[in-house]
């Protein structure tokens, strides 16, 4: 059925990319694939939200709203991506930089990627999840090396083994809840379902299961970005093939927090007290933080944009932390909106990178005449990115600062402080990259139109999103929240 | 519920003292320096887990741990051991491994480490129901002392092994703790493990032959700006 | 509150004769003072009408402009003429409230006062030579601090009335029990130094020579000739006696009669001349004591003038209320 | 139901036609330039409109609302049009017309590939603002505000390809958006229940909600700070100011006009829209009007005095605005203090001269603004010392600039003098205050505007007398042409509203009386005008009076008196001739001073509000030179400081990434073990 099947589609992509990759024209089959995940993701979505939960494969596979929307999030941007990778592969192509091979390998492990992200937001078992996420992690570290220059083999080793023992640490939390779980449940198969825990989490041990959320968020946490675990995503972001850096901004980190959450509801229910909300505000205020100040002295646009992801993962984390209605919507806004326009911006500074030569903020000039398209959506983009309405983020932002001033406003001033330093940065290094200036010209190649239709999409909904927030979708967001139980905060 | 145990002090024993086991090598691999030693009793810990999942089996009864036993047996004490020789022959690889910490101190942190996580550990023993009370802080003792090898040394192949070690006490803090995992799960875990480490491989090729060497102040002089 | 409580007729008789007798006696007093100067210097007096005799003649050259001048430089001399005029309808001369008075207030008669000097200055600029730039420079100089000082002064002044229209600081002061405040005698002070300011007297600006170095008004009026020349001295001339008028009213408001009766009006008008003579007199005796200012004191002397005003001020709210 | 839409629907549809006419510009003018004119109509005509709506919203004194779709789940978009809004558009949709107006024959100077992007931005500019006027909920109004600041700074760096034009861009946009995070919080302050679900939920961020809310005196003191920094980073609030100089003149001229004329109003619009209208005139405490006050007066003074030493006429015209916003501050700090202390009179008088100021302030900047284009366009200078001479080459718009000058100089009977005589008045009741701090503090804010009134005066002696008068200074200035009559009248246009604001107060005050009666609640209009339209007796019954009708009669009775003055005595033949050179040759423009001369009293007396660097020619150079550079002491002294401990701060965040794993390990090894700690033992 549609879980099985959501499941499946990647996995067949995978298989099939693996057959034919190297031939001609199948990166456009790898697009065909990834749209077809994204229409299921949209049937299950359907599905969900009219008549409630999914359960299949056994029990194994799972799906609420809550994941639903991930899931939904995960097919989109991962078709949309799957596009834009078709323009920047022939590119590459053009410059000579692959061989059919290393398209195959692409290819096959973007399926796969995807496969094993989808495999994290619809399964379960809590071990499965653990097993999926890993997988994912897999699949981008060869996917990170995958242009073979030093500097990318050596990012993807920093991320295999940081992530590697991050994970690790998780599967420690993992057989900690499992021996919570299996007093009440009994050992064997259920005691790591989510459904089943979610019904008993008021019995489980506490003490287990506070020790077993440290683990998680240390482990989980260093995917999701969180400072000081952070350490392998600017590097991952920076020397990966451009197309992954953006669905790593746009979609790992969200369904690495995605887990957080998860065990965080079983967490509060079996706690009663505030450990797992301050844990996600301190590790999110941090992580906002530190960001912030790290972006001033980049100078690589890829890195720049990677720090913004930690930052954003950061806000979402806090907003989460918060907790309460306003808090989880605000959080959940914020994931959605981040992993539109990051991508977004990430389609776009691939192309910048392409036309320009080279990641190095001082040598990426004159775009603004160059590639008038082009600068035109990075503007947009680091408006939209900062927080300026009318995007979305302005919105999950504004919701956020909100419910802080009411819970913890000891977090304002610092907010505010690194919001004003981010936008500053961010603004001030798209500036000078956009406005002309006497810089080395660059023969100003034609921008390839088809990649921007993800691009103007994507804003468009930020857009949409952020002036006229449909009420549907706000309603789908707080049953959402309400079927896993994350609006009632501390 | 876990069936009610005939009282078995030889079995306890048996447990208790192959967890011990396991924590001495974790404290091996930190005092080691010689590469192909570190692979031995990484295989080593591959037998005590094999063991001590097979005492638990007999134990309590679960037949999916005789399965996971043999698997185990297959898995880390034969063809991991293998591909990792096999590396170091292929790498060529031998010598010593140069620490970044000198090993007295580090065997210093590693019994603060160990007394940490059985204080930490102490009041989960309690509700343990199976064979062996207090394994879990075995368990956690060696998981952090792995992690503490990892930190410790520079060449790549000791973090890999290090990062094998830490799967290994993880493995038997889930056979102690709790009989082991749901089957699938174990499965899933041992198919990462397995998928890991060929990754490692690729990569100790990539990295061979963009770095001429395995030393990881290559890899750590980041090329930021 | 249509024109105060006398008849239209009335009115405008009055009024009249308040411009007529401005226009009229406003070069006799410069007259004075210049006498009053000469004889203080034993020198020979050249007689009080001399300012009109130098307006006649004035009147009776031809009009020479600079090249390259605007049509503003021409027109300016009758503006600046008109404001200062206009002003004297507003003051109390003859009459405690004159029926215009109304229409503005002392913060007014200061706003026209400083339009004056901003046209004058604009003429000077017109001209485009270093001494038009030099004396419109120095003229805002004095004004900018000299301005502020005068409507200090005003608000001391009418800190009884609350009100700064003329004939109401007029009335409250004239019933005033006391017949010292210490807070007025800060602003007579600072008003003798304003007057002195305002008008291009000495120590402040010298009006009987052209010393290019410390010339303000002089310097100003360099570029005009004939007719033109002719109205601004007129006007300059008017400007002093309405700020003699000013001070005196507020100062020495005794004697000023309230009714149009002929007799009260003739008394008022002896009243009157005979506090304009002392105060001329008593400007050419300082004028005689004090020796030039160098022309970047000028500031401090200004800015002394707006510290005790706003003393005074101060100290009414601390001794008086 | 009225025939055609109310007011509120009107200032709707002008908001939708303006963004539309933007959009279709945008493309029409990339086929043809020659569209600029009648499209730059089409948009004046919506100002014209506006205008008309917001004196109906005054005359009538309504209040309407609307709930429109979208917005956030729960807070769908909330607008109103109560009579402060409407008089806010007044000033938006007359001020906007007169630019449009004269914008439409100044751009056809613009290159053209640049025109279709600037006709957008404006057009966008001019619907935002209006957005921000009509905004009913926090979070519409915020998006209005940024969408203001985002296309203020598209205008602003118009000509970006130059360093200091973008450097001034974004120093604008970070303050701005700085000031809006402030705002943020005031509003979150105010909505002070937590909305306790989503789907009625949010409703506390609709300003009805607010309006309602009664927060502590702290809360209140914290909304009170966070709004008067907040709309001061707008509004060039010192030390916040450092943007606007900078930014302003860099922009097209009409694009000047605009941010100076009517945005810096949105700020004073925000503040007494917070102040007054949510938190609620109970809420605030007396004694806050100390430091607006005297903020509002020191801005005045300082504004000024760096206005004087400008010569970049722009420059000039910048920091002049600093000044007359200081004047606003200072009535609305007045206005709180009688308020608050029960003298609702004199009160609402300083609220409503300062209104009246924004105002008058809309309609002579913008004209002093265009006038500066002129200049600029004229003589091809941005530089005082450049122009000169041009009243006799340009005799219309120069006339019109003179009467710019002249009412900004604040000098009877232009519209600037009204303004700030009702401020004096309302000073001048220092005396019925309790407290000789209080009245100490009153009077010194009168001393300080009166005292900066009379500098404007000389600042815009300079502006005029160098810019205009005198000799040519420069090439360009001898060849200096008239403007296009397109120019002249939208300049003519912002002449006349300055001449009905100078001519008709009583008629203005009673619809300030109108926007301030919701807000202070005390009415004016009852006892302020008994002597009916043509007296000013704003303190009756025995308070001064002024009549601009009259006096301007008396001055057009007197004139023609003036001139035929002369003529009893004789007629006279008028002749031009040369200057006497006192002996030497022909004079030179070089003789006349120069901008930075004819300030140099100022900077001599007032040494200390400036940041000198003179360099004097040392006796043996070959070519001696004198330059002397005044800068604004807030770089030195605040914001270099600042930008240097951020650096310190980053770079220390830095010593985080090592680059090394194993430090990174070490990291995520420490977390875990502190996180246990933590957990186990505490």
């Amino acid at each position: 059925m549609i879980l099985t099947a959501i499941v499946l589609c990647p996995l067949l992509g995978a298989l099939v990319m693996g057959i034919v990759g190297h031939r001609k024209g199948a990166d456009a089959l790898n697009v065909l694939f990834s749209f077809l995940t994204f229409g299921l993701s949209l049937l299950l979505a359907f599905r969900v939200f009219t008549d409630g939960p999914v359960t299949g494969g056994a029990e194994q596979l799972y799906s609420d709203g809550f994941s639903a929307i991930f899931v939904v999030i995960t097919g989109g941007v991962g078709a949309t991506t799957s596009l834009f990778s078709l323009r920047y592969m022939a590119i590459e192509k053009a410059h000579g930089h692959l061989g059919a091979e290393r398209t195959r390998l692409y290819l096959a492990l973007y399926q796969i990627f995807i496969l094993a992200m989808l495999a994290v937001l619809v399964s379960n078992n809590l071990g499965i999840l653990w097993v999926s996420l890993e997988g994912a992690t897999l699949a981008t570290v060869l996917l990170v090396a995958w242009t073979r220059k030093p500097a990318s083999v050596k990012a993807a080793w920093k991320y295999f083994i940081l992530c590697g023992v991050g994970i690790a640490l998780a599967l420690f939390g993992t057989i900690l809840l499992y021996f919570a779980s299996e007093k009440t449940l009994g050992p064997g198969g259920t005691a790591l379902l989510w459904t089943h825990l979610n019904g008993v989490k008021t019995t489980l041990e506490p003490t287990v299961i506070g020790l077993a959320f440290i683990f998680f968020i240390v482990g989980y946490g260093t995917k999701v970005g969180l400072v000081p675990l952070h350490n392998w995503l600017p590097d991952a972001h920076a020397e990966g093939p451009t197309p992954i850096s953006a669905v790593l901004s746009g979609l790992l980190l969200n369904v690495a927090l995605y887990a957080i959450l998860r065990i965080k509801v079983l967490a509060d229910g079996s706690l009663h007290n505030h450990l797992t909300s301050r844990l996600l505000l301190g590790f999110g205020l941090v992580s906002v933080l530190l960001a912030s100040l790290s972006m001033w002295k980049r100078q690589d646009i890829k890195r720049l944009f990677a720090y913004s992801s930690i930052e954003h993962m950061g806000l979402a984390t806090f907003a989460f932390g918060l907790g309460g209605p306003v808090g989880a919507f605000a959080g959940l806004l914020h994931m959605t909106s981040h992993s539109l326009i990051k991508s977004a911006i990430f389609f776009v500074v691939g192309h910048v990178v392409q036309t320009s030569g080279s990641q190095k903020i001082p040598e990426i000039r004159n775009l603004g005449e160059r590639t008038p398209a082009l600068a035109r959506a990075l503007t947009i983009g680091g408006l939209a990115i900062t927080g300026l309405p009318p995007f979305a983020i302005f919105a999950s932002e504004f919701l956020i600062l909100s419910t802080a001033v009411s819970r913890a406003p000891w977090a304002i001033p610092p907010l505010l402080l690194a919001l004003l330093i981010t936008f500053a940065v961010l603004f001030r290094r798209i500036q000078e990259m956009t406005s002309a200036s006497e810089a080395p010209a660059f023969p100003s190649s034609p921008t390839p139109t088809l990649t921007f239709y993800p691009v103007w999409i994507h804003f468009g909904l930020a857009l949409v999103i952020g002036l006229f927030f449909p009420d549907s979708l706000g309603r789908l967001f707080h049953t959402a929240l309400l079927s896993i139980g994350l609006t009632h905060g501390q | 519920m876990s069936p009610p145990l005939p009282a078995h002090p030889f079995a306890n024993d048996l447990v208790q003292f192959l967890g011990s086991a396991l924590l001495m090598s974790a404290f091996a691999m930190l005092a080691l320096r010689r590469m192909t030693s570190l692979v031995r009793i990484f295989a080593l810990q591959g037998v005590l887990l094999t063991l001590s999942t097979l005492a638990v089996a007999i134990l309590s009864a679960e037949t999916h741990l005789l399965f996971s036993a043999i698997f185990t047996f297959a898995f880390k004490v034969v063809l991991l051991p293998a591909i990792l020789f096999r590396l170091l022959n292929r790498l060529r690889i031998q010598g010593e491994v140069e620490v970044l910490v000198n090993v007295p101190s580090t065997m210093v942190l590693g019994l603060a480490i160990a007394v940490f996580s059985f204080t930490l550990a102490g009041p989960i023993s309690e509700l343990a129901s199976t064979v062996s009370k207090g394994l879990i802080g075995v368990g956690l003792a060696s998981l952090l002392l792995s992690f503490l090898m990892m930190i410790s040394r520079r060449k790549a192949l000791t973090q890999v092994i290090g990062f094998l070690g830490m799967e290994n006490a993880l493995f038997f803090s889930a056979i102690n703790a709790t009989y082991g995992m749901p089957m699938v799960v174990e499965l899933g875990v041992a198919f990462d493990v397995l998928v890991g480490t060929f990754v490692f491989g690729i990569f100790f090729f990539q990295i061979r032959e963009t770095f001429e060497s395995l030393d990881l102040k290559h890899m750590d002089t980041t090329s930021m700006e | 509150m249509d024109v105060g409580d006398l008849s239209l007729p009335s009115a405008i008789l009055v009024e009249g004769v308040q411009i007529v007798l401005a226009l009229l006696a406003a070069p006799i007093l410069s007259g004075w003072i210049g006498f009053c100067r000469s004889v203080l210097s034993n020198r020979s007096p050249a007689g009080i009408l001399q300012p009109w005799r130098d307006l006649v003649r004035l009147f009776r050259k031809e009009t020479i402009v600079p090249e390259g001048t605007s049509f503003l430089f021409r027109v300016v001399p009758f503006l600046v003429f008109a404001a200062l005029l206009s002003c004297v309808l507003f003051v109390p001369a003859l009459v405690t409230d004159p029926p215009l008075a109304p229409v503005a207030d002392a913060v007014v008669l200061v706003g026209l006062f400083s339009l004056a000097r901003m046209l004058m200055a604009f003429g000077a600029m017109d001209a485009g030579t270093p001494f038009g730039d030099l004396g419109g420079r120095r003229e805002m100089m004095v004004g900018f601090l000299a301005e502020p000082a005068t409507l200090m002064i005003l608000f001391t002044a009418s800190l009884w009335s609350r009100s700064t229209a003329l004939p109401a600081i007029l009335h409250s002061l004239l019933g005033a029990s006391a017949p010292f405040h210490p807070s007025l005698l800060f602003a007579l002070l600072a008003f003798i130094l304003v007057l002195l300011a305002e008008n291009g007297r000495l120590p402040i600006d010298n009006p009987s020579t052209h010393l290019e170095l410390t010339m303000i008004h002089e310097a100003m009026l360099l570029e005009y000739s004939g007719p033109l020349l002719a109205m601004m001295e007129w006007g300059s001339q008017i400007k002093l006696l309405l700020y003699l008028l000013i001070g005196t009213d507020f100062f020495f408001p005794a004697g000023l009669p309230a009714s149009l009766s002929p007799g009260s009006l003739g008394a008022g008008l002896l009243f009157l001349s005979a506090k304009l003579l002392v105060a001329g007199a008593g400007i050419a005796l300082i004028e005689t004591l004090f020796a030039k200012l160098r022309i970047f004191r000028v500031p401090e002397f200004t800015a002394l003038a707006y510290l005790l005003a706003t003393m005074g001020f101060l100290i009414h709210f601390v001794l008086e209320v | 139901m009225t025939p055609f839409p109310d007011s509120l629907d009107t200032s709707l549809l002008v908001l939708l036609a303006w963004g539309m006419t933007g959009i279709l510009g945008f493309f029409l003018l990339r086929r043809s330039e020659g569209l600029l004119g009648p499209l730059s109509l089409l948009l004046a005509a919506g100002g014209v409109v506006l205008a008309f709506s917001g004196i109906r919203g005054l005359v009538r004194g309504t209040e309407l609302q609307r709930v429109l779709s979208g917005g956030l789940p729960g807070l769908p978009l909330h607008v109103r049009q109560d009579p402060l809004s409407s008089f806010f558009l007044l000033i938006l949709g007359g001020a906007a017309t007169g630019i449009l107006l004269f914008s439409a024959g100044y751009l056809r100077s613009l290159p053209p590939p640049r025109l279709p992007a600037f006709f957008l931005r404006t057009a966008l500019f001019l619907a935002s603002m209006e957005g921000v006027f009509l905004a009913d909920d926090a979070y519409i109004f915020m998006v209005f505000w940024e969408i203001m600041a985002l296309v203020s700074y598209a205008l602003v760096v118009t000509e970006n390809d130059r360093e200091e034009v973008r450097n001034a861009g974004f120093l604008y946009l970070l303050m701005a958006h700085f000031g809006s995070l402030l705002i943020l919080v005031a509003f979150f302050v105010l909505a002070t229940h937590e909305p306790s679900s989503l789907s009625p939920g949010l409703s506390s961020f609709t300003f009805d909600a607010m309006r309602t809310s009664a927060p502590p005196a702290g809360t209140a003191l914290l909304v009170f700070v966070c709004t008067l920094l907040g709309f001061g980073a707008k509004a060039g609030l010192i030390p916040l100011h450092v943007w606007l100089p900078e930014a302003h003149p860099v922009a097209p001229s009409p694009a000047s006009a605009l941010l100076s004329g009517v945005m810096l109003k949105t700020a004073i619009y925000g503040i007494l829209r917070v102040l007054f209208g949510l938190l609620g005139l109970d809420h605030l405490n007396y004694a806050w009007g100390v430091p607006v006050l005297l903020a509002g007066g020191l801005m005045a003074l300082f504004g000024i005095l760096h206005a004087l030493v400008q010569s970049d006429p722009k420059k000039l015209l910048a920091y002049s605005s600093i000044e007359n916003i200081g004047i606003i501050f200072l009535g609305i700090g007045l206005a709180i203090l009688y308020l608050r202390s029960g003298h609702s009179m004199a009160g609402e008088i300083a609220l409503a001269a300062s209104l009246y100021h924004a105002i008058n302030h809309a309609f002579f900047k913008s004209l002093l603004f265009m006038g500066a284009g002129t200049m600029i366009h004229a003589t091809g200078s941005h530089d005082l010392n450049g122009m000169g001479g041009l009243l006799r080459r340009m005799p219309v718009s120069g006339g019109f600039v003179l009467v710019g000058v002249l009412c900004i100089a604040g000098l009877p009977p232009g519209n600037g003098f009204v303004s700030e005589w009702l401020l004096l008045q309302a000073a001048l009741q220092a005396g019925s205050l309790s407290g000789t701090l209080l009245r100490s503090a009153v009077l010194l804010g009168g001393a300080l505007l009166v005292l900066a009134s009379a500098l404007a005066a000389m600042g815009f002696v300079k502006f005029y007398g160098i810019g205009y008068l005198g000799l040519p200074r420069s090439e360009g200035a001898h060849n200096a042409r008239e403007v296009s009559t397109a120019e002249k009248v939208g300049m003519a246009w912002m002449v006349g509203g300055c001449l009905l604001l100078a001519l008709s107060p009583v008629r203005m005050l009673s619809w300030i009386d109108q926007a301030l009666r919701p807000l202070t609640g005390s009415p004016l209009r009852e006892n302020a005008f008994p002597a009916g339209w043509l007296w000013l007796l704003p303190l009756p019954p025995r308070g001064a009076s002024y009549s601009p009708e009259i006096l301007l009669g008396l001055l057009a009775f007197l004139l023609p008196l003036a001139f035929l003055l002369p003529r009893l005595f004789g007629k006279s033949s008028i002749r031009q001739s040369p200057v006497w050179g006192c002996g030497y040759g022909t004079r030179t423009f070089r003789m006349q001073d120069s901008a930075g001369s004819f300030a140099q009293p100022i900077r001599h007396f007032f040494a200390n509000f400036f940041l000198m660097k003179r360099h004097l020619p040392e006796p043996e150079e070959k070519s001696p030179v004198f330059d002397l550079t005044v800068e604004d002491p807030h770089w030195a002294y605040l914001y270099r400081p600042l930008l240097r401990l951020f650096q310190a701060i980053a770079t220390l965040a830095e010593k985080v990434r090592s680059g090394r794993i194993s430090v990174y390990l070490v990291y995520s090894f420490g977390t875990l073990i502190f996180l246990l700690t933590v957990f186990r033992w505490m």
